[in-house]
């Protein structure tokens, strides 16, 4: 048992936990994720190959059936697809960029950064691996049996005394502590938009840079990020502003440059300013 | 482990598959290694898919084994059942054991049962396990065998056994009565909601 | 001491006599026996008033013992200590007797929070959640409820709660130590790169 296991037999025990990776559709996938690493890892796996062969396209039609299938539109989870997607396409982005032509600082970065969120992606799995080999112990354990029988009197009296040195306030804490109602566990992903990013000041600066020029590639408007979470924050504000009608994209091929048109009034009707007063909230 | 011995010529014998007597020995001394009480033949006849004979001589052969290697423990018939005890002449060892125990202080899941049921009570055990979230059975063992909580009476609805702190309880507290642990209300949201909350959010 | 308790032997003395290994062994079963958690052998020696050698000595006889007889019990080092457990190959036929209630299993959320603490601890709630792409807040209390976990302690840093696992954790996994756990070092990326990112790197 102390011998250190091999990712083999590691493998072996996980598709073994049931993982619901390796079948399924959609729907079966999404009820038991748990945040995008796990979306992520149960994609690229499921398929068993490598980022740059996942037809990221393939897996977004799937989900956009899925979601078209759902009584009703579910943000949250169209949210959570978009975090994964655009994380996958940036690795993929990543691994087809042949690395002779890195020359550009900036790209170099990117890649940096890329390759860090892929090295998480690995980190993810592996702890994903020892919870197997956890649990397979904890099956194991589960079946020996230790006595736990009251003493018999004449033991029980020879205890030593008890010591309780805590204050009674200090009790009340820990009766308080004991008796709080458990939160019930929800899927977060604020860990993954650092909090000082905010998705409606992103919102605003794309939409004032287009209003002001009419038109601009995605790379233009996402140019002065300075991590990637605002990337995608810019990313996300220009899909809301393509839901209200008005942006509209263009993109020759996939992996083209992506441009994006101003599509709505010119004046300045900031009215509508408002409508988007709570896009954090909806999106945290 | 119902009612007392049943008339062993009665019992429906069924067709028990030959099994290997040593191996039926210590399915039997496992389940005697964790019972609380003396258990009938029959209820481990049952358990192990026997007759009552097999089972019979299956003990017999483990007490004789525990006599004849002078085992730290031995299996005593009492009360209509079997049970096995520590030896007697190993009580000193064993009592020593207990009295240089560093068992004199509580755990923090005794103290935090403790807590729920000196603010509860008085509480059934499921009860208390719903709002913690976990199984407390060892933990209340613990503490009755401590002397700071005392079964009275049962829970008329469910059945179950309702517990309350003893005078011992107060005493080691330092507090005259119960009225006089400090109110809970300041430092919860909301008492009264408590009641709602599921058994485990896991 | 309760008067039925007379035995006819002379007790120890206090220096380590020689004593019969065989009724070492049997000593050493008998407090075993009523043990509820792990002990440590020096626990075991000081009762017994035997050396740690004499001791784990005795262990290793009475093991090799339970497994020559293919005992329906056997002896486990586990969580740092020793004790005894029935063989998992009775479990259905101990479960029968046990009154200990559904025996609620870990979740895959539990498991994979505990795989996070008990590789990188002592560590914090936000390391944690970092790691595993969601927040952990529940499931931290889940495992502080049933005693996998402690904290420890705050981080010098961040001033976040440090988490380490409990001795339960090891004696509920069946392990003696930490060490017994394998090696992620094959699994990981250069783990140690990974820290110096901050999470909002992401």
């Amino acid at each position: 048992m102390t011998d250190a296991l091999d990712a083999a037999a590691i493998d072996d025990l996980m598709a073994e936990s049931g993982d619901s990776s390796t079948d399924g559709s959609f729907r079966v996938r999404l009820d038991n994720f748990e945040g995008p690493f796990d979306l992520l890892l149960n994609l690229i796996s499921r398929r068993q190959l490598d980022v740059t062969e996942v037809a990221l396209s393939q897996v977004t039609d799937e989900f956009i059936s899925y979601l078209a299938a759902l009584d009703e539109w579910d943000l949250g989870k169209a949210t959570e697809f978009l975090v994964v997607a655009a994380t996958l396409l940036d690795l993929k982005a990543a691994r087809l960029l042949p690395a002779a032509e890195v020359e550009d600082e900036e790209d170099l970065a990117l890649l940096e950064a890329r390759d860090l969120l892929f090295a998480r992606l690995l980190q993810y799995r592996a702890y994903k691996l020892a919870a197997a080999y956890l649990g397979e112990l904890e099956r194991t354990q589960s079946k020996r049996h230790g006595r736990a029988v009251e003493l018999e009197p004449r033991f029980a009296e020879l205890l030593p005394e008890v010591l309780l040195d805590i204050s009674p306030q200090q009790f009340a804490a820990l009766a308080a502590q004991a008796m709080v109602p458990r939160p019930v566990p929800v899927v977060k992903t604020d860990h993954l938009y650092a909090p000082q990013v905010s998705l409606q000041e992103q919102l605003a600066i794309v939409r004032s840079r287009l209003r002001r020029s009419g038109a601009a590639t995605f790379r233009a408007l996402a140019g002065d990020c300075t991590l990637t979470i605002e990337v995608v924050a810019r990313f996300l504000g220009l899909l809301e502003l393509y839901r209200d009608g008005l942006v509209a994209f263009d993109q020759a091929a996939p992996l083209a440059e992506l441009r994006v048109r101003w599509t709505g009034p010119d004046a300045d009707q900031d009215a509508d300013a408002d409508n988007s007063s709570n896009i954090d909230e909806e999106y945290a | 482990m119902n009612a007392d011995t049943v008339d062993e010529e009665t019992l429906p014998t069924v067709a028990a598959a030959p099994v290997d007597a040593g191996r039926l020995a210590a399915a039997l001394e496992a389940i005697l290694f964790v019972v609380e009480a003396p258990v009938t033949v029959t209820a481990l006849a049952a358990a192990v898919q026997q007759t009552t004979d097999a089972v019979a001589d299956a003990l017999d052969a483990l007490r004789t084994g525990y006599d004849e290697r002078g085992a730290g423990i031995d299996l005593r018939e009492v009360g209509g059942g079997v049970r096995i005890y520590t030896r007697a002449e190993h009580a000193d060892a064993v009592e020593q054991f207990l009295q240089e125990g560093q068992r004199s202080r509580l755990t923090q899941a005794a103290l935090e049962t403790l807590a729920v049921i000196a603010y509860r009570q008085p509480v059934t055990r499921s009860r208390v396990s719903a709002i913690r979230g976990v199984n407390v059975d060892g933990v209340v063992r613990t503490l009755l065998a401590r002397g700071l909580i005392v079964e009275v009476g049962t829970d008329p609805e469910t059945g179950g056994g309702l517990f309350r702190t003893t005078e011992l309880f107060l005493e080691k507290m330092g507090l005259n009565s119960l009225e006089e642990l400090p109110s809970l209300a300041p430092l919860l949201p909301d008492i009264e909601g408590l009641d709602a909350i599921a058994p485990d959010d896991l």
